[in-house]
């Protein structure tokens, strides 16, 4: 049996840092769905009812990503706000 | 050698120790670094502590692009890199940058560029505890963003 | 502050005690030092010692108005330059530049001019040992010029 | 009695540094002399007969100057090569 890309269902890793943490009220899930090809789609899919009113950057596996990057099962995908460190 | 630090540090000896560790005695001419510290005021109001958050795993991933990046643009003998996460206190250091090579341009400008890009890229973020005035409640808000230091 | 030593210097531990006596502990966000130090070679030459002669009170006039130069151009909140005179070693430091500032564009650039200014227009010469294989004789040689650091 | 400025006789002391030491064979010397109005005059009267092969700065009373800055009698005056300190 074959299925669409985009019907599959896959498991990703999710991380939130800093005000974004606070906003999701969690560091961390693992959101598992189908319909997600590109880093957008995860984004559409947890922030769904969410007020996000920062500018919000993205990692696929500890790099930095764009939103359309694709993603994979398995993948660790986070957002952030813009970096304060040094 | 790069390292994130959940303990204060002392600057002056890290790099002190990195100079007589790393064994290029005689070969560097010139050691440019960079400490930054926290300050115990910002945008105006007092500031009493500040947690550093990171992401462990891409920050060390990130702070090793920057250095490979900065070794491929200039001629550089060595370089150390600290920084700090966790619970800091005002007058603390945050960051260590320290870059040997035979020149100086080389040290001064790879310096700059890896404090610039760390500023800009590596995944921290800082969280400020205010107290302003007595009888005012403390505060604490996310610092929403780096100037550019150039 | 400013000197000029005619006996080896700890440049880190210089920094670390100015930074404690300048007493601007939760002022200073930004400190930039730049440290030069006798290389064991110059020019393909091996150089096995060197002597730095100095014009003696032209040279702290000269380091001073540096110094005031800076401070008019960027927003310091204090500097320290150590130089040093005599005879020196390889691995030997010969100059020490500590700026502190707010923020760090001040002090990176600051500490950038200081140096500058200092090797193209502050009253020293060097004048090399050089050392060139076992037989032959030891000449000595002045340092002819400094290149700029831009 | 007047006397033209460049008739008057007077006392400078003149110092040499580095690779210039070497040529002149000395570090400091003063001279008493008539016809210096200038640095240039100065360099003329202390170098006759030397071949200086090497640009020359100098500096009178500790600061930079040129070759047509005034002298007077006391004045500390200069000449180095190239300065090669940090």
């Amino acid at each position: 049996m074959t299925q669409s890309k985009n019907e599959h269902s896959m498991t990703i890793k999710v991380l939130y840092f800093a005000s974004l943490k606070e906003v999701f009220g969690c560091a961390e899930q693992v959101i598992n769905s189908t319909g997600m090809s590109t880093v957008d789609d995860v984004w559409r899919h947890v922030s769904a009812g969410c007020e996000v009113q920062q500018s919000v950057l993205n990692a696929v596996n500890q790099e930095y990503a764009a939103s359309d990057t694709a993603v994979k099962a398995g993948d660790e995908v986070a957002f952030f706000p813009p970096v304060t460190g040094g | 050698m790069i390292r994130v630090l959940a303990t204060p540090f002392d600057p002056w000896s890290a790099i002190a120790e990195h100079q007589v560790a790393m064994q290029r005695d005689g070969e560097y001419g010139a050691c440019a670094t960079f400490v930054g510290t926290m300050r115990d005021i910002n945008e105006g109001d007092q500031v009493k502590g500040m947690t550093l958050e990171h992401y462990p795993g891409m920050t060390e991933k990130h702070l090793e692009k920057i250095v490979v990046s900065a070794r491929e643009k200039w001629q550089l003998l060595d370089t150390l890199l600290i920084h700090r996460v966790g619970d800091l206190l005002p007058n603390e250091p945050i960051v260590l940058v320290a870059v040997w090579s035979a020149h100086r341009k080389d040290a001064f400008e790879a310096c700059r560029f890896i404090m610039e890009d760390l500023k800009s890229q590596a995944p921290f973020w800082k969280k400020e505890s205010l107290s302003n005035g007595d009888k005012q409640a403390e505060k604490n808000r996310w610092v929403e963003k780096n100037t550019s230091g150039y």
